[in-house]
């Protein structure tokens, strides 16, 4: 279930998870993309607290917006979009339910309308997928989230600025599966994924 | 890494800064964002909107082609990064004088997406958004297993053709016919002699030995097709046009415009004495060139290298296009 | 060193040759010299001829400078070496419409030595010929113990308002009242980030460490007045515009054009903040800047830095100049 | 006494020390110049040698208009102009003398009278002064030369390019100086110095 107050936790544990990895996901994203993964998500955890640290949101909605909003004006590129994209589909889902899974699976959602990629295409859309599964079946686990961060290594790119790079995109990790890897953790950590 | 410039974080915005205040006759800046307006809006009335961006380091695209006859408007993302939907919101919005608003897009998912999305917002003001995507980079294999194709220096080519043509009082659909038209007649190939340096990175994106050059790499450092050791400019022409006769398979008495494109670090110089080589291998396949342009257009932070972009002209009004009178910072033609 | 070149000793004549197939709407090469005229001659009737050149190297400068309000015509010299009078004299010869001729020439002794050969050599053939020798270049100590101040980037100031007014009809007596009235007026001073890399040379003329700059360097990398550490381009600018208000002694209320020039690898977005911050400072000064130019025009191959001119406008014609229509490769104003 | 088999000698010796010496004298124009020095005269070097190839000259004076001539044209810089204007001066003078000491003595005239420098700046000045001194009494030595040469060491220029560096001069040879020295060798060589 996603109140509030748990939104509020698994958000902050993940921007400083983000501030904390900037480095490590510009890395990752430099041998199969243009190297700036981090320093985005970096730009908009630091706008997520600013706008959170401004206003406590009300409710649920008003938390997942805000968090939409300073994404998507913050952030740029690829990740920007899409992670912009998947908190406005949750924030308009959660005036309905505040079931993780049905949240999770209306984010993902967004995500596919957004970036047109499905499963198995190497990008973040193969860590939220079997999240959004095991979530339905109450099980997400740390470990399913690893093995889907890491299932990415082999896949080759087929979509986003990785697949510019075709074969040699094998071998490395996304670094949006990475980042979407950390959401997930913080999810779990606060208590949010049931 | 060396770079003038103070906090990496805002260098977008005091560059952005520097343009509006220095080239205040050419651009303005729209209140809290880093998109830029054409100053003299009368220019402006009564024509589609022609707006362009994408992440900042290619400079003076996108900012510089901002003026009567090319772009109305321009939006200035962070380093490599698209911009925001918001920004580009702004853009159309600004741009838009009743007859709609035409934009062109680099082929980048991201730029794509944040592209989709201000269009999304538009259309909730009842502002008509068109827009054409441009990929000219044929390093890259426009197979369904990629991205397609990248949008590199041609996309300047694009601006011009489609300005002069907003200019003259085309309607946003003459403008999409066109840009159809045209996008298929636009294809570039690079080769890079050092990358470039993110400056919130601090590194550069990829490093090449002393003797050694890439082919085909992208103007955010994307790999290309081939390292080698370094060669003459005529033997990189040979390569570069061979790619890109192959991809136009093209013709003794076939009609061009050219651009050799320098991607930021290499001297004009080095610029004219590849002009001069690529001038003489077309001359020798009896291919016509009708227009040329040599110089920083599309550049990539400070990469050493250059680009080589064909335009095909199939259409004698493009060459009139090309010609047609524009002013603006970085591209002024009486 | 990785330079787009074929063998270097011909790098000049094939950067002419580049030049003058790329815009034959502005230049022409005269027969068998690196020496360049004006396309459009019947925009030099009548009128005095104006002239500049020097070594090769400072791209677009001087060629790119050639045409309607500005050159008539232009000397490539290899690189970084002043052309010989024989060149000089062709050019001095294409320029002249019989009305004489103007030369501006950079204060190196080479230049000033082959300029005035050339000068000689027209002489002879009743040619009336004048000259201005620009020395900019603040670095210097202006004293009877050097060459005196070297001419660099603020010569493109002084092509610009003797071409204007010789475009309007000056004799060549006024044209030398005038740009010895405008020489005390302009003053430059550089920040290098790296040296130039001569190609026939093939290493840099000097080095700099990875967090080091130098201050003062001139155009073919002679030394500056002091290395330090890497800084904020707003240091850079308070030193650099230090050295230029104890030099011009401004006032709050002085009006300037301001050029902020790369050297030729320092990329436009570096070269708009640090104008930002020039433009941040003379404003917290009272200065009142009412011209402003930024890019790459008196660059020094691969050389990483910027200059930073100062123009007083003591005269108000010359605002005028500097905004008179010129249509050149490099330099085109509405 | 310069006869033209003598100049042609001397010529050739110097254009072959030039083409040897290229580097060296580009590395000597470096600290204190703009490093081109060897450069410049090597493209002067291959140039009297085509011109000399291509017709023999007449007389002295033929042969020294020649140098002069692939000098002023194809040198540039600041030694382009110099060492042609010294040769166009021998040249001129030559059609009146053949004597060795007169003719140097025309050079060192149109070289002060094109550079304006005077003994002391460090330049080829000091070099050629000494030389033309020592060729009046018939005692040119190659000690004198080397002698003239290692005296710009300790000199701080006040004309040329070198003048910009000012105090860092000191120390650095004169990169005219010990081209003019490598003339200076090739005519003692060839005899040409009586
Ligand atoms: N079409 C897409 N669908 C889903 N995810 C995508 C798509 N394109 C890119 N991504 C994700 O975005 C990440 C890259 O984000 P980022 O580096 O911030 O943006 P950009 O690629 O614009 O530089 C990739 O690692 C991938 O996970
Ligand atoms: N005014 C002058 N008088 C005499 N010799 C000079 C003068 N200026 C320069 N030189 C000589 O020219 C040499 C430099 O020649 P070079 O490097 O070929 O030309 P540049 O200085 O134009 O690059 C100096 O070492 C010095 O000996
Ligand atoms: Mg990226
Ligand atoms: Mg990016
Ligand atoms: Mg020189
Ligand atoms: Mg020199």
């Amino acid at each position: 279930m996603l109140t509030t107050d748990i939104i509020l936790t698994w958000i902050h544990d993940f921007d400083k998870k983000i501030s904390e990895k900037k480095d490590y996901l510009s890395e990752l994203d430099t041998p199969i993309g243009d190297g700036d993964h981090g320093n985005n998500l970096a730009r908009g955890a630091e706008a997520i607290e600013a706008a959170l640290n401004k206003e406590t949101p009300a409710d649920a909605t008003a938390a997942l917006r805000a968090i939409a909003m300073a994404l998507v004006s913050k952030v740029g590129g690829a990740s920007g979009a899409l992670y912009g994209t998947a908190f406005l589909e949750m924030a308009k889902t959660s005036r309905d339910t505040t079931k993780t899974a049905d949240l999770l699976a209306a984010g993902l959602a967004g995500l596919q309308k957004r970036g047109g990629a499905t499963t198995g295409e190497k990008t973040m859309i193969d860590v939220w997928a079997p999240v959004v599964t095991a979530t339905k079946g109450g099980q997400l686990t740390q470990k399913i989230i690893d093995d889907a961060v890491a299932a990415t290594k082999p896949m080759r790119a087929t979509k986003g600025r990785a697949s510019y790079v075709g074969d040699s995109s094998i071998g490395h990790l996304d670094p949006g599966a990475v980042s979407s890897g950390y959401l997930f953790t913080s999810l779990l950590e606060a208590g949010g994924a049931k | 890494m060396k770079k003038i410039m103070n906090d990496p974080k805002n260098i977008v915005a005091e560059m952005v800064e520097g343009m509006v205040r220095a080239y205040p006759q050419f651009v303005e800046r729209l209140p809290e964002t880093e998109a830029l307006v054409r100053s003299d809006k009368s220019s402006m009335t009564g024509k589609v909107g022609l707006i362009s961006g994408g992440g900042s380091g290619h400079e003076p695209t996108h900012a510089g082609f901002i003026g009567e006859g090319m772009l109305s408007a321009a939006v200035c993302g962070q380093v490599f990064t698209s911009p925001t939907p918001d920004q580009i919101y702004a853009a159309i919005k600004a741009a838009d004088q009743g007859k709609g608003v035409f934009m062109v897009i680099k082929n980048y998912s991201g730029d794509v997406m944040n592209f989709d999305m201000a269009k999304d917002m538009a259309d909730l003001d009842g502002i008509e958004v068109k827009s054409i995507t441009v990929d000219d980079d044929i390093a890259v294999e426009n197979s369904t297993f990629t991205q397609g194709r990248r949008g590199v220096a041609g996309t300047i080519f694009m601006h011009k053709i489609l300005g002069a043509a907003a200019d003259q009082g085309a309607s946003l659909t003459e403008l999409e016919t066109l840009a159809k038209k045209v996008l298929p007649n636009i294809k570039t190939i690079a080769v890079a002699l050092s990358g470039a340096t993110v400056p919130e990175v601090g590194k550069p994106g990829f490093t090449l030995a002393d003797d050694e050059l890439e082919y085909g790499v992208g103007i955010h450092g994307e790999p290309g097709y081939r390292k080698e050791k370094m060669r003459p400019s005529k033997d990189l022409v040979k390569e570069l046009l061979g790619k890109l006769k192959a991809a136009f398979n093209y013709q003794a008495g076939d009609k061009f415009a050219v651009l050799v494109n320098g991607m930021g670090a290499t001297p004009l110089m080095e610029q004219f004495v590849f002009m001069r080589d690529v001038l003489n291998q077309l001359k020798d396949e009896g291919v016509n060139v009708a227009f040329t342009k040599v110089g920083n257009y599309m550049t990539s932070l400070d990469m050493a290298g250059v680009s080589l972009t064909l335009f095909k002209l199939t259409d004698d009004s493009w060459l009139d296009n090309l010609n047609y009178p524009v002013n603006t910072i970085a591209w002024t033609q009486k």
